[in-house]
């Protein structure tokens, strides 16, 4: 999977038509092989732009920075980005009028061992699903994916409650509260995020063990029904936190009992919790 | 069940946890005022009698039951959780109970899925008719949280009591 | 050219051979290549689903396997009950992937059902793929005079969420074939009436009973004749016929046609090749009728004139 | 005179649900399907009766019934039936209860019916494909009524109606191996 | 520093027996923000409620907690009292201590007074953080409108105006009257259903406190209870009503004939017509689709004939602007087309009828002057099957539920049809009488004894053609036989269904309707006249299929509501209702799809930091929300707090045991 040419050839034939005002794209990161996401504004620097399966992250990030918002912006989405996007554009925090999108069938990204990403061997939605122009052929082929369990929630939740509750009082211990988390999720764009409003942080500490745990369930169920599992939050955590583990466990309860789509695959749906079913599960209640 | 209990006390290594031989739990019961706490007033009014565990907030509707009330408890003063609201179909508010049950689920399953015995966060439909119901369904949840012993993740840092 | 696979069914080498030998005729006018299914086996109707469960999926089961293997995306069936079997098979297998499985180990040697054969009744293949404009086309003796009652039987159309063909209750598919060939459908209210086909031997005063009612039915709307698309009708309505007659002690003297019998007819096939000598009730009083002036069609007359056609009928 | 109360929980209803996949229940005794359904006259009971009594428990009066053997499948009734019951289905499941439980009703009628698709069955299991003509002797041989339908047999052999010859099917082992496994089939559940 | 006072109630000995008063008003004052606690026989009480104000005073105390019975009792008692002593009364708090501990723990003393005592501190921690609020009051525009101008539109709007509040009648044919106006007879006592209701019809037309607009269709509806904003087209008439004297020489001399929907069909009106004579308005109007001078420009033969001038071609569809304060529903419904019902060859054989068919000819003033007739052949049938639940109560081809008044019309029938063909022979296929209601199984039973009709329990199965006559098939159940009848005319019962513009209404209006497209009401029981959105109330049929004693009634209670709404100039509202907070605010408008109101809007607001530009943010509709805290729950950045209810509050609650 390589893109880098035609990525390069999109921004260029942008810029020379004055249809865009900043480029959202990979570069190298100039010391290995990986590369780091790029906001070009000059055209000159568009021979910076590369795609290729070490493209992991989510650009859509980006679009809620201020070089982006209130620009014309080209971005280059892969399947799981473009979902987040849809959800952005469904709760309107981009305008689609505003954006460029070059939608990538992708083939899967890999992680800095050169393995595919978990999330990737699982996807169910490898080609874009918003676009303006797509690159590479149809991954997905006739729409025939299944949706796969998560293996690591598999795993756990085999385990005795005690073990997963051993489990991840550590990762919560291990948590530092440095919100890089939050910064890397697209979809995380409040205004000022919940966990820092006083309310919340009146009856926990600072950095404890018992605050990450609020911080981190609420911020899952913020998410759940809209997490696109994307893995951005993975990536940026400086403690190696297991958190798709939370995004996915919600994932698949939705999947499972509510008949709904993956978050943002649908154009205007919000996700599982902004509606509901007259048939959804009622045996756990009494 | 019993077999689990010992596991979760046994695992986390701290013998002082271990249920003192008063201990009592501490339920935190979340009613929708227009069904299920209009039931607990009938259960009062009909001198049915249950254990004295439970603690009552009074919402407008189950639909205003954020998550994080129950995190919140279960990290702070309680040892169970209890949300109540309408039958499907008879809420008050029309469609609030449906949004809440959506979320009820996933809450309970994540928090199930981190740790926390599945019978600490429980739910019921309770309409204002319903007040042997409600007494009926505060034993269980007393009983099946008496069983669990007392909780104590994410609990011993920042919260000193009584 | 297309190409179709065949389902004959075992009534095709006997009691309704002329069925199948004139849709051979028909479907090569129409430019259809059938394609038998190799080493097909009955389907089990009627009695196998009378007696058990398990049988009555797993004997069309091991035809649709086979089918699979054939490359045709369709199989078109002659007999109307071979049809309802199969396309019940195929439904139930569908819906339900577990009872698929459990009914495929019986026949796990002719391979595993993948559920990618498409189930149609010759009619409806004829009416849907086929289509009324190219037969229409083809037509060059039109039945001009020819008043027919189109009976369809209970199996072509109904169950309706089984079959997801035409109307379980007037059902207009042969109607409109038949006026296609130039023939007029009479206004006939037993389209879909049991004849009572699965009792054909075992209980001949119920068949008897029911057929008559048919035939009594088609005489009243003024047909000619009636045009099936089941062998099992046929027999039953034109086989019985002169019994029906001594019982009830009225003469009908209707012919029982296939209908592909009259598009074969209709589309200049010489009468000697469609076996209308196998007939029990002779066919020549009816066909006399073609080419003789017919008032227009009863449904788009001036009411009027409707009343004075009927008393000249009469 | 039937006295109701005292069997405990209807275990027929249950039964009848479940093999057939439609629910009795939904039944309102509206009677359309009576009057749809060809055979209804010849019924002991008709369409409608079997669903009340089905209701009711009364589980050795439905197998003895004659109702399920003269149920011609055609769907009729089910395609009218306002509240979509799927009635041949509920009818097929009493027939196979009735079968596996061995109740037999031993009126002349029944027997016969019984005995054809007994012999359709054996002649599929022999040759993989129904012979008429074999079937038809069979029967009446059978049945012991030697004459029945012969005014009919010379017409129809003359006309080549009914072929004579038996080509048996080349896989008729395959047939004969369905029909083990079905039957075991038939036992295991 | 928050200064909070506690009142412990004895409850006489309800409280007393079984909870220690005493030592909870102990424990609760160590809680350092409880600067006075007492306790009383009877907080309720007159000296109680003293205690209150004047430790209110005296102890300059900032929320109250009152322990005593559940708040759903005297919650509103205790407020008064902090309001008599000048304090804001949502500052009360009020512990359960009765129905939550004393009557429910009477065997354990101890655990109950426990138990109180946490009430207690659970109260105190919430009444710290509640904040001073107000009623809210909302202006009333004392106008209501009326959509739809069958009877029970009719109804709600005279009796709406009778009080002198005027009132805007929208009808979307050209005349009021509706279905009723059709009927020849109306069961159960064969009142001549025009003499009964074109009086009233003659009443809204020269009623000075109703506006009639007819041929007018509603488009948009804005705004909130007491608020709202209609807008209403009024379709081109072509027809000056002003000038118009009603004279009839226009649709005389018109030569364009047209089915009749006022009688089904059966016969033609006229390109320009009054629906029926005693139409209200009595003025044509012309019916754009058939009238060849307006689609083919040749004609002008009305106009020419029309003394006065009136018709003009070139009028244009006209929109109206009303401000409103409450609209009543009343769009009646649809008869159900039996279309589906092929067993029966519906559309097939033409001597088959709906039953309005049927009334239409019946009727004195019908197409066949009063004598029915077959439409195959014009005679007179004598055998006539009358077939009930013709859609109705059939899941598989009609509607589930039963249409309620076909039994009685049914019977109805059966009366008429006797008394205009005296050697007629009835037929009903039935599968039950429902006939409750005042007088109606009496008139069942009168019916079944004076006409001899044949009552047959069963379903019909099929009906065909034999010669000219209809045979109907259907097993009599009471003798478990098949039946057939040889009919001349079969009268179908067809289903009343929702009327099919329904649920477009509905969104306009913003209300919901149900599966069917019937409105929803507020309350199946104790609210069967409002709608879930405040100030919109549902008359008749258009809620679900009723008679028309029913139907007036309900029209009238419609009427008390408007009234009771437009009592005073503004209205008064729990202040119980969300606000938002733009600073935290998104804009992702998830509490606009949660809110069962339809209560929050979408706003701009300045970005600020120095950017030029506009930013949307959720809005709420103080006068709509009604409390419910579902946007809440679900906004994600707080940005949403529920007055009474805050998180604060709540989490108070939480963590202080």
């Amino acid at each position: 999977m390589n893109y880098t040419k035609q990525i390069q050839d999109i921004a260029a034939k942008l810029f020379a038509e004055g249809k865009i005002d900043v480029f959202v794209g990979y570069r190298m990161n100039g010391f290995d092989e990986n590369q780091v996401p790029v906001l070009i504004t000059d055209p000159q620097d568009v021979s910076k732009l590369v795609f290729t399966d070490k493209s992991v992250f989510n650009l859509v990030n980006y679009l809620k920075t201020d070089h982006t918002r209130r620009k014309r912006v080209g971005i280059v989405v892969k399947g799981c980005d473009s979902r987040s996007l849809n959800l952005m554009l469904t709760e309107s925090q981009v305008k689609r009028e505003n954006l460029y999108v070059v939608g990538i069938c992708c083939e899967g990204v890999v992680d800095d061992a050169g393995e595919k990403m978990q999330n990737c061997t699982d996807c169910m939605v490898p080609d874009a699903v918003v676009s303006d122009e797509m690159l590479g052929t149809a991954v997905s082929g006739s729409g025939t994916l299944t949706y796969k369990k998560n293996a690591d929630i598999v795993a756990l939740a085999e385990k005795p409650l005690t073990e997963r509750a051993a489990y991840f009082e550590e990762v919560f211990e291990n948590c530092i509260r440095c919100n890089a988390c939050r910064h890397s999720c697209p979809l995380c764009y409040c205004a000022k995020c919940c966990i820092d409003q006083e309310t919340a942080t009146l009856y926990n500490g600072a950095n404890t063990t018992s605050a990450a745990f609020h911080a981190l369930m609420t911020w899952s169920l913020h998410l759940a029904g809209r997490c696109v599992d994307c893995r951005n939050c993975e990536k940026a955590c400086p403690s190696h936190l297991p958190l798709h583990l939370l995004h996915k466990q919600n994932e698949s309860v939705i999947y499972e009992n509510f008949q709904e789509h993956l978050a943002g695959v649908i154009p205007e749906d919000r996700g599982a919790f902004y509606k509901y079913s007259l048939k959804d599960p009622d045996d756990f209640i009494m | 069940m019993e077999a689990e209990v010992k596991d979760q006390l046994v695992s986390i290594e701290k013998p002082e946890l271990i249920a003192p031989p008063n201990w009592e739990p501490v339920i935190m019961g979340i009613l929708c005022n227009w069904c299920s706490y209009a039931g607990s007033d009938l259960t009062g009014t009909s001198r049915i009698q249950y254990p004295p565990n439970i603690r009552i907030i009074r919402v407008p509707c189950s639909s205003r039951v954020d998550p994080w009330f129950l995190i919140k408890s279960l990290q702070t003063t309680a040892d169970g959780v209890l949300v109540s609201g309408c039958h499907p179909g008879d809420c008050h508010y029309i469609s609030g109970n449906y949004f809440a049950r959506r979320r009820f689920l996933v809450t309970k399953k994540l928090l199930n899925f981190v740790g926390f015995h599945e019978n600490r966060i429980q739910f019921s439909w309770v309409s204002a008719a319903e007040g042997p119901k409600f007494a009926k369904v505060v034993n269980k949840v007393t009983e099946d949280i008496k069983k669990l012993g007392p909780l104590h993740l994410y609990k011993k840092e920042n919260f000193e009591k009584k | 050219m297309k190409k179709l696979t065949y389902f004959p069914g075992c009534s095709a080498h006997g009691t309704s051979e002329e069925f199948d030998s004139t849709l051979k005729l028909v479907l090569k006018t129409l430019d259809v290549e059938l394609e038998d299914i190799p080493d097909w086996n009955c389907c089990g109707a009627t009695s196998a689903h009378v007696m058990t469960e398990n049988l009555a999926l797993a004997l069309p089961m091991r035809n649709l396997v086979l089918a699979e293997k054939l490359e045709n995306t369709t199989m078109g069936i002659a007999c109307a009950s071979c049809y309802q079997r199969m396309k019940v098979t195929k439904v139930h297998m569908d819906e339900n992937p577990e009872l698929a499985k459990r009914i495929n180990t019986t026949v796990v040697e002719e391979g595993t059902y993948k559920g990618t054969v498409d189930v149609k009744s010759m009619l409806q293949y004829a009416y849907e793929d086929i289509g009324l404009e190219i037969i229409k086309s083809k037509v060059t003796k039109p039945l001009t005079g020819l008043k027919v009652a189109c009976y369809y039987g209970c199996l072509l159309t109904r169950p309706k969420n089984i079959t997801k063909f035409d109307s379980p209750e007037y059902p207009v598919s042969m109607d409109q074939i038949c006026e296609a060939l130039g023939a007029t459908a009479t206004e006939f209210d037993y389209k879909t009436e049991c004849c009572g086909a699965s009792f054909s031997i075992s209980n001949t005063e119920v068949v008897e009973n029911l057929s008559g009612q048919i035939l009594a039915m088609a005489k009243e709307s003024g047909a000619h004749a009636i045009v099936v698309a089941c062998p099992l009708c046929q027999s039953n309505l034109d086989m019985r016929q002169p019994d029906i007659e001594k019982k009830q002690g009225v003469k009908y003297d209707i012919p029982i046609f296939y209908f592909t019998q009259l598009m074969a007819l209709a589309f200049g096939y010489p009468v000697d090749q469609l076996k209308f000598p196998k007939h029990i009730v002779a066919v020549e009083g009816a066909l006399a009728n073609i080419g003789k002036f017919q008032p227009v069609p009863e449904k788009v007359k001036k009411p009027i004139k409707a009343v004075e056609a009927e008393s000249e009928d009469k | 005179m039937i006295t109701l109360g005292s069997q405990g929980k209807n275990t027929f209803l249950e039964d009848v649900n479940l093999k057939s996949g439609a629910n009795v229940l939904e039944c309102y005794q509206c009677g359309k399907c009576v009057g749809t359904c060809p055979v209804s006259q010849y019924m002991d009971f008709p369409p409608r009766e079997i669903m009340q009594m089905v209701k009711l428990g009364l589980r050795n009066e439905c197998y003895m019934a004659n109702s399920h053997w003269f149920c011609l499948t055609c769907s009729a009734c089910s395609g009218r039936c306002p509240r979509e019951i799927d009635i041949p289905a509920v009818m097929e499941a009493v027939r196979h209860l009735a079968i596996d439980e061995n109740y037999i009703n031993d009126s002349k009628k029944v027997k016969e019916i019984r005995k054809f698709h007994e012999i359709f069955l054996d002649m599929i299991k022999r040759y993989g494909r129904n012979y008429e003509l074999r079937m038809m002797a069979e029967f009446n041989i059978r049945t012991r009524n030697l004459f029945k339908d012969m005014h009919l047999a010379p017409k129809a052999l003359l006309k080549g109606k009914i072929p004579l010859g038996v080509k048996p099917l080349k896989s008729a082992k395959a047939i004969k191996r369905m029909f083990a496994i079905a039957e075991k089939l038939e036992k295991n559940k | 520093m928050a200064r909070v006072g506690v009142f412990v109630c004895f409850c006489g000995a309800n409280i007393a027996d079984y909870v220690d008063v005493p030592q909870v008003v102990e424990e609760v004052k160590r809680i350092k923000e409880v600067k006075f606690a007492t306790e009383y026989k009877y907080m309720c009480s007159d000296p109680g409620q003293g205690m209150i104000r004047d430790a209110i005073i005296q102890y300059k105390l900032t929320s109250i907690v009152v322990a005593a019975c559940s708040p759903r009792m005297h919650e509103k008692t205790f407020r008064k009292a902090l309001s008599d002593a000048g304090m804001n009364p949502y500052l009360l708090e009020v512990a359960n201590i009765r129905e939550h501990s004393s009557w429910v723990h009477q065997k354990d003393k101890k655990a109950a007074t426990n138990k109180a005592m946490d009430l207690c501190r659970m109260a105190v921690a919430k009444s710290i953080a509640n904040e001073q609020l107000h009623e809210i009051s909302v202006p009333v525009t004392k106008r209501a409108l009326v959509i739809g101008g069958g009877i029970a539109g009719i109804q709600a709007a005279l009796d709406i105006a009778d009080a002198r509040i005027p009132v805007v009648l929208v009808e979307k044919s050209p005349s009021i009257g509706g279905k009723m106006a059709q009927l020849d007879e109306t069961f159960p006592t064969l009142d001549c259903a025009q003499c009964i209701l074109t009086p009233k019809m003659v009443d809204v037309a020269s009623h000075p406190y109703i506006e009639l607009i007819p041929y007018a269709e509603v488009l948009e509806l804005q705004g909130f209870v007491g608020n709202y904003k209609v807008k209403i087209k009024k379709k081109a008439s072509y027809v000056n009503f002003k000038t118009c004297t009603g004279c009839g020489a226009c649709w005389q001399k018109c030569p364009v004939k047209v089915p009749n929907e006022y009688n089904m069909g059966i016969d033609k009106r006229k390109a320009i017509y009054t629906p029926f004579p005693q139409a209200v308005p009595n003025k044509p109007v012309i019916d754009a689709e058939n009238c060849t001078m307006l689609t083919k420009g040749k004609c002008g033969i009305c106009k020419k004939v029309c003394l006065p001038g009136a018709i003009d071609y070139e009028m244009q569809d006209e929109i109206i602007e009303r401000e409103i304060g409450a609209v009543v529903v009343a769009t009646g419904y649809d008869m159900w087309d039996p279309t589906p019902y092929e067993e029966y060859g519906v559309g097939r054989f033409k001597d088959i009828i709906t039953s309005l068919e049927f009334e239409r000819m019946v009727s004195a003033n019908g197409p066949t002057n009063g004598v029915p007739q077959r439409p195959s052949d014009g005679k007179v049938p004598k055998n006539v099957v009358f077939i009930k639940c013709v859609g109705s109560r059939d899941e598989a081809k009609g509607i589930e539920y039963c249409s309620k008044i076909c039994c009685m019309y049914t019977t109805k029938h059966t009366i008429l049809l006797h008394h205009k063909v005296h050697d007629s022979h009835a037929y009903v296929f039935y599968m039950d009488i429902r006939a409750a209601g005042k007088g109606y199984e009496e008139f069942v039973k009168k019916a079944q004894v004076d006409t001899g009709t044949t009552y047959l329990r069963g379903r019909v199965s099929k009906i065909y053609k034999k010669g000219d006559k209809l045979m109907v098939r259907g097993e009599d159940a009471q003798i478990g036989q098949v039946v057939e009848v040889e009919a001349d005319l079969v009268v179908l019962a067809t289903a009343v269904s929702a009327p099919k513009d329904n649920p477009e209404l509905a969104r306009l209006l913003g209300i919901s309707y149900d599966k069917y497209g019937y409105l929803s009401e507020a309350h199946p029981k104790l609210r069967p006249v409002e709608t879930a959105k405040a100030g919109i109330f549902l008359a008749g049929c258009t809620q679900a299929p009723k008679d028309i004693p029913e139907t007036v009634s309900q029209a009238s209670a419609c009427a008390a509501k408007v009234c009771g709404l437009f009592s005073g100039d503004t209205m008064k509202k729990d202040p119980m209702v969300s606000t938002i907070n733009n600073e935290y605010c998104s804009g992702c408008q998830n509490c606009v799809k949660v809110c069962p109101y339809g209560a929050i809007i979408t706003d701009e607001v300045p970005v600020g930091h120095g950017i030029k530009d506009l930013r949307t943010v959720a809005k709420i509709n103080e006068g709509v929300c009604q409390g419910c805290g579902s946007c809440v729950a679900i906004c994600r950045s707080m940005a949403i707090t529920l007055a009474g209810f805050t998180d604060p509050q709540i989490i108070n609650e939480i963590v202080s045991i």
